[in-house]
């Protein structure tokens, strides 16, 4: 058993088997898709009207929402993991609420709460005018309100595996919480970050259920590319996988591209 | 200065079967060493004090401020504590540069990125490290680790300086250095600085006083000197035996500042700091001929037994601390009141810039 | 209720056509927005018929919502913007009738009936209905809570077979997607689906499916931001050219 | 500024906010939910027939969804964020897939993949006679399809984030690379893996498009709470509302219950 | 033993800045102390040698075993080498008990859970650390986790013992035990061991050979006594200023083994090490009377200029090194073939049992 480099690929077969079968799991279905895909068809369906409005509407709002759980989720992450404020466990449960909903009920549930006539949505609506339902804003939020638990557990478990030594050191040399924070915390569990990133991009992309109900099925303004897939399965099915393999292959891209940037940045 | 500035310290805490209980003052200006064997409870004493560790009962404050005090409900956080630590494992931020770790302190505590990296770079330079700036910790041995560990604290110039082992990891030149360096910074230094070593030289060098804890307790605490000559137990006279003496270099002789005048080995020049440890004293009935550099006559001014060593504290020009065997004050009649020739090697005594 | 709704312009084509022009003058010109919230069987059927009902009226925009009827429902019961509302199904839209969402009576514009979809080949050798109580074959049938499961309870009950399932869909699509695919052997669709999928499946009538004719009601929704323009739509897709349209999707007429 | 206890509820009002505003996004929709429920119908509804079998089956394939995924997706993990087999990035964005394929989609997929006539189940159909789909199989399948990669990703980040000198440490003290995985990598990461698997496990229990598809809908055999909240919200949305709050009810408890248990463990 | 036994290690690499080239020839049973300031490359070489590192170019073979030779592309990873390390910064698991931590080699090298225990235990216990068996390593002080990492390496026999500074973080006395644990293993260790260290007692105690590196080189090499009687530098004539015997004890007297008779302060019985510095030696012209218990006849044999000092060899029983000042040289005419008297008193010799 003799090779060069050490942690080289040298993988223990116990853990490779397993790790392979996952792989084809997850591949071999993919696989099928790919196998049954028209392809002789691909050209005119991406060429079809709506497909790149679509598919710029999918990347803007998942990127967006995104962003809003990045803003809300981090910190709330890091209420969860670092404070001592009671009943913690039962706020942490309740993050994961919106991961157990059945995403076309949480559209529900976004209706009722920030609907026009919704519990918070009444008064924004006759206090400022605002009605959130059937807007991009309301495709941004549903992704975020399915999408945002994912990066929250995820960035709160990196925090507890995180030294709170290093926390306390930078405590003795004068920084306040937000500073240490901002300067040790986060660059210091930013491996998690980046996974409750990409975990929360992606279920926000592929989001179908809440957004269908909360922010309605119009091109060009709600309609992103599940949606569409939605409707392309009643009519013509092929298109809906074609649609799909398109949005696969941006955001395979994407996020290739993305952690090329970023395991440079952090390695 | 009042007589409340400095650090008061009443510190009473329980971890698991370990119960630490000790009272400490630290008068702003100097500084105190924490000797003791492993696990003794220094580290944890300086946690405390740092804030990273409530108190159970008991009380701290600096100079007008209570840091802590369980039973009035008072405590500051570590961040609003004007104090800097050194950490016994440095804890470097492993994401920053060694440049902006040592800038760290300063821009929490309110300077611009520009001038914290002024600053840090100044601390850098002068703990010899200034090529290191951009490294990453990663990178470091575990000697320049610690040189840069203490960079950081230094930089924040803190009203209370708390230094777990400063030294341990460096070589012996460096070791020399790095020294003198925290020396000239203490001396000048307006705030309360607690030093846990376990070599006797740093603690000597460095320190105003001396507490030595055994199992969370102190069980000897005065200044070097006193604790030098009167060692309660073997243990604390063999971790703090030495004598010390501060003079001017000129070459290889000092003149000391209390007058007298002794050879060393190596050249020096300006004020220095000079140590031997009490077994090098020889002592004689008659002035030997002979390779020591160094004869005075002294008159034996007391006598402690540790074991079957003899501490003799001796009077003379200068007045010096001798450790010899029980049989050595059999042969010699060494009791208080006579006069012998004290006599030392001049390459036994160590050199230090002052 | 909605059977004896067939008013207005005569139904041949050619009026219809012309009727638009004809009618400018006396009808206010038509302007803005109408936002149309439809069943997802009626995407391309009602695709275009926008696009003509567009060039028809050219200061209007239609604006198409397409989803399930229930989902669509309770967005217009909570609120949505929604100017018309086509359901797929009639107990959802007396639904949202008793919750008064809708403005005056909902109005059928088509119907549907039941057909068996087979994979392509037959591979189950299916001829009839009797072959959903074969427990040897993959069978799929919509669940009853859904239209098409209750309109198959139907033709089921009338024809005397206690159906073997082996799995109860949301909806006829992933009945069909399970017979394109091969999946099942048979599953229970609508003839509109039958139409949609091609030559991907094939479909095979059946007597009993005239005991349950699916009813597809249409209706202007309560405060509509443009009346106006949802009467007219409404029209235009009960009028010649929608039925028009529906018929070649497979729909039967009201 | 003064207080008792280190580290403790000081919370700073920066991240307080942003926590605040991301917990109040996540419980308002909730909230609307409740307040809209009918309390009154809600013990007839839970006491209707299918609603227990679907509760355990949902609780039973969700727990075994996991169960694989853990055993798959933690060595893929490791492999992802320790080997160095090429294309690695490439293969860590392929683990994304699923989170990213519109779920019905998904299970479109896993019907042509491992369907009867899928690409590797008409080997298994013909070969050893098995058929997954329609089976309880298949929920379990469908679900741990739609749910290991956010376990993969949130591993593979708490893998990242640790530090690799204490496997070197394993290593020199003659640990192969199986003994170290098991003894210090885990152990180490394992507030991570917890992460991942709640939200393996939450993601599971919610999941409804790739289950329906690719498993059907058959009470006490496929049909899930959310199947069955999906169908109640075609006739009595109130139904619905209430069988999915049974079911937020149920997670939140066993999710109280799993961290307080875990929590202690890690402390 | 064949020719080849024992560690045989041509050692390059580059990382960043640094480079290191070094060769390094350990035998089987013998100790190898690595000497050098910080970052001169001594954490690098162990890493080369535990596997952790891959060399650039070069070769290590151990016994028969070729561990690294990348012209060969052999590379043997780190499990699969026979080595215990000691890191510089302890490296113990955090998640298991400090039983667990000294146990996890043995197991992991085949041993049963219960015999895996019941090792550890029994190294625990020689360290005395038998208490703190069910600790968290989190709670264990500086200086008790730094045993434990010792105890973890010494748990699974390897043939090649890699010490990372192994003594840094314990105090005085616990230091002078583990020092001796330390060497009643390595004694009859029969493989080998690469000691880093700063401390030049522990080297010149515990090694055979010392090799100094500085920036990457080795700049001297050789046995203790070789290195001591000529060192190349003044720094390296610090570092490694002893005199050190072996000899049998009884009560404050010690028969050396080879053969002459030294008084010693602190009661002792049984084999033990002497040691004092060239500086602690002073010459006299004639036999002097007074409190040194040692003095004997010895002839200038050497003579070594470092700096101001001079270090001579001279022979006698026992032979003895002494650094006197360049002014003593002259005052007392030490010229080689002088015959002067060396006297070295009994405090200044440090007995550690052996
Ligand atoms: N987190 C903790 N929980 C419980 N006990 C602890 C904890 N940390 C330290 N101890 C115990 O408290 C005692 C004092 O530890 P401390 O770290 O203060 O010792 P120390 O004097 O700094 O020793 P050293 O010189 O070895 O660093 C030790 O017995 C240690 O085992
Ligand atoms: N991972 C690394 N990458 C690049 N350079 C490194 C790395 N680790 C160490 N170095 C550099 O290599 C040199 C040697 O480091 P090494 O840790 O071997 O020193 P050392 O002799 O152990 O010093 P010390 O006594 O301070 O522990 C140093 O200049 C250090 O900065
Ligand atoms: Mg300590
Ligand atoms: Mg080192």
């Amino acid at each position: 058993m003799r090779r060069r480099q050490p942690g080289a690929s040298g993988v223990p077969v116990i853990l490779l088997v397993p790790a392979l079968v996952g792989l084809a799991f997850l591949v071999i279905p993919l696989l099928g898709l790919l196998v049954r895909t028209p392809w002789s068809s691909l050209p005119g369906q991406l060429a079809a009207p709506g497909v790149r409005s679509a598919l710029q509407l999918s990347l803007v709002s998942a990127t967006l929402a995104t962003a809003v759980s990045l803003v809300l989720g981090v910190p709330l992450a890091w209420v969860l993991a670092r404070s001592r404020v009671p009943g913690r466990s039962m706020l942490r449960a309740l993050v994961t609420v919106p991961l157990v909903l059945p995403p076309v009920v949480g559209g529900v549930a976004l209706l009722l709460g920030l609907g026009r006539r919704g519990v918070l949505g009444q008064y924004l609506f006759s206090w400022f005018g605002i009605s959130l339902p059937f807007s991009t804003a309301a495709v941004v939020l549903a992704e975020a309100f399915v999408a945002m638990p994912f990066l929250v557990v995820a960035v709160e478990g990196a925090l507890r595996a995180a030294d709170q030594r290093y926390e306390q050191a930078a405590a003795t040399l004068g920084a306040d919480r937000w500073t240490t924070f901002r300067r040790v915390t986060v660059p210091m569990v930013a491996p998690g970050i980046v996974s409750g990133a990409v975990l929360c991009w992606a279920r926000a992309l592929g989001e179908f259920g809440a957004t269908i109900t909360f922010a309605g099925n119009f091109p060009g303004r709600t309609q992103t590319v599940p949606l569409a897939v939605y409707l392309a399965l009643q009519t013509d099915p092929q298109a809906a996988i074609v649609l799909s393999l398109l949005m696969l292959s941006v955001s395979v891209l994407v996020l290739v591209g993305l952690r090329g940037r970023w395991a440079g940045g952090l390695a | 200065m009042s007589s409340t500035s400095g650090l008061q310290g009443q510190l009473r805490v329980r971890r698991a079967e370990f119960t630490l209980d000790l009272v400490l003052a630290v008068p702003a200006g100097s500084v105190t060493a924490l000797l003791g064997p492993n696990g003794a409870g220094k580290t944890t004493s300086l946690s405390l004090l740092a804030g990273l560790l409530p108190l159970d009962t008991g009380r701290v404050s600096l100079d007008d401020t209570v840091l802590d005090d369980p039973g009035a409900g008072v405590f500051l956080a570590p961040e609003r504590r004007p104090v800097g630590v050194v950490f016994q494992d440095y804890l470097l931020f492993p994401h920053l540069s060694v440049l902006d770790n040592v800038a760290f302190g300063p821009r929490s505590r309110g300077a611009g990125r520009r001038a914290a990296r002024v600053i840090a770079q100044r601390w850098l330079e002068r703990l010899g490290l200034g090529e290191h700036a951009s490294a990453r910790p990663r990178r470091l041995s575990g000697g320049q680790a610690q040189r840069v560990a203490i960079a950081r604290a230094l930089a924040t110039d803190p009203r209370l300086l708390l230094l777990d082992e400063p030294l341990a990891a460096l070589d012996a030149s460096t070791r020399v250095e790095v020294r003198s360096e925290l020396r000239r910074h203490l001396r000048d230094y307006p705030g309360a600085t607690v030093l846990v070593t376990h070599d006797p030289l740093d603690a000597m060098v460095l320190a105003d006083q001396i507490v030595v804890i055994e199992g969370g307790r102190a069980v000897q605490q005065g200044s070097p000197a006193e604790v030098a000559r009167h060692p309660r137990t073997a243990y604390v006279a063999r971790l703090v035996g030495l004598n010390l003496y501060r003079g001017r270099a000129s070459g290889t002789t000092v003149e000391l500042d209390e007058g007298a005048r002794l050879a060393v080995g190596p050249a020096h020049s300006g004020p220095v700091f000079l140590a031997f440890p009490p077994s090098a004293v020889a002592l004689h009935r008659a002035r030997p001929d002979g390779s020591p550099r160094n004869c005075w006559p002294v008159t034996v001014a007391g006598l402690e037994q540790q074991g079957n060593l003899v501490r003799l504290a001796l009077a003379g020009h200068p007045a010096v601390l001798a450790d010899v065997t029980a049989a050595a004050v059999a042969a010699l009649d060494l009791v208080p009141g006579a006069k012998v020739w004290a006599a030392v090697k001049a390459t036994e005594i160590e050199v230090y810039p002052g | 209720s909605t059977s004896g709704a067939a008013a207005g312009p005569s139904a041949s084509p050619k009026g219809a056509l012309a009727s638009p022009t004809s009618d400018r003058p006396s009808v206010p010109a038509l302007s803005g927005n109408v936002v149309v919230f439809a069943a997802a069987s009626l995407t391309k059927t009602f695709t275009d018929l926008a696009h003509s009902f567009e060039s028809a009226h050219p200061g209007v925009h239609v604006q198409l919502s397409f989803g399930g009827s229930p989902t669509l429902a309770q967005q217009i019961e909570q609120g949505a913007p929604a100017d018309v509302f086509a359901s797929a199904d009639q107990a959802v839209m007396a639904q949202a009738v008793k919750a008064a969402a809708i403005a005056g009576t909902p109005q059928t514009f088509a119907t549907n009936v039941l057909e068996i979809a087979v994979p392509v080949g037959n591979p189950g050798h299916v001829t009839s209905l009797a072959a959903f109580a074969d427990p040897s074959l993959r069978i799929a049938v919509c669940a009853v809570q859904v239209p098409c499961g209750a309109a198959s309870a139907k033709v089921f009950a009338v024809a005397g077979i206690t159906p073997r399932p082996d799995t109860l869909e949301q909806d006829v699509t992933a009945v069909l997607t399970k017979v394109e695919l091969g999946e099942v052997d048979a599953g229970l669709v609508y003839r509109t689906d039958v139409a949609v999928a091609g030559a991907k499946v094939l479909g095979i009538p059946f007597p009993q499916s005239g005991a349950a004719v699916n009813i597809y009601p249409i209706a202007q929704v309560a405060h509509a931001p443009n009346p106006a323009a949802a009467v007219a739509f409404i029209d235009y897709v009960r009028g010649p050219i929608g039925r028009q349209a529906l018929a070649q999707a497979g729909f039967g007429s009201p």
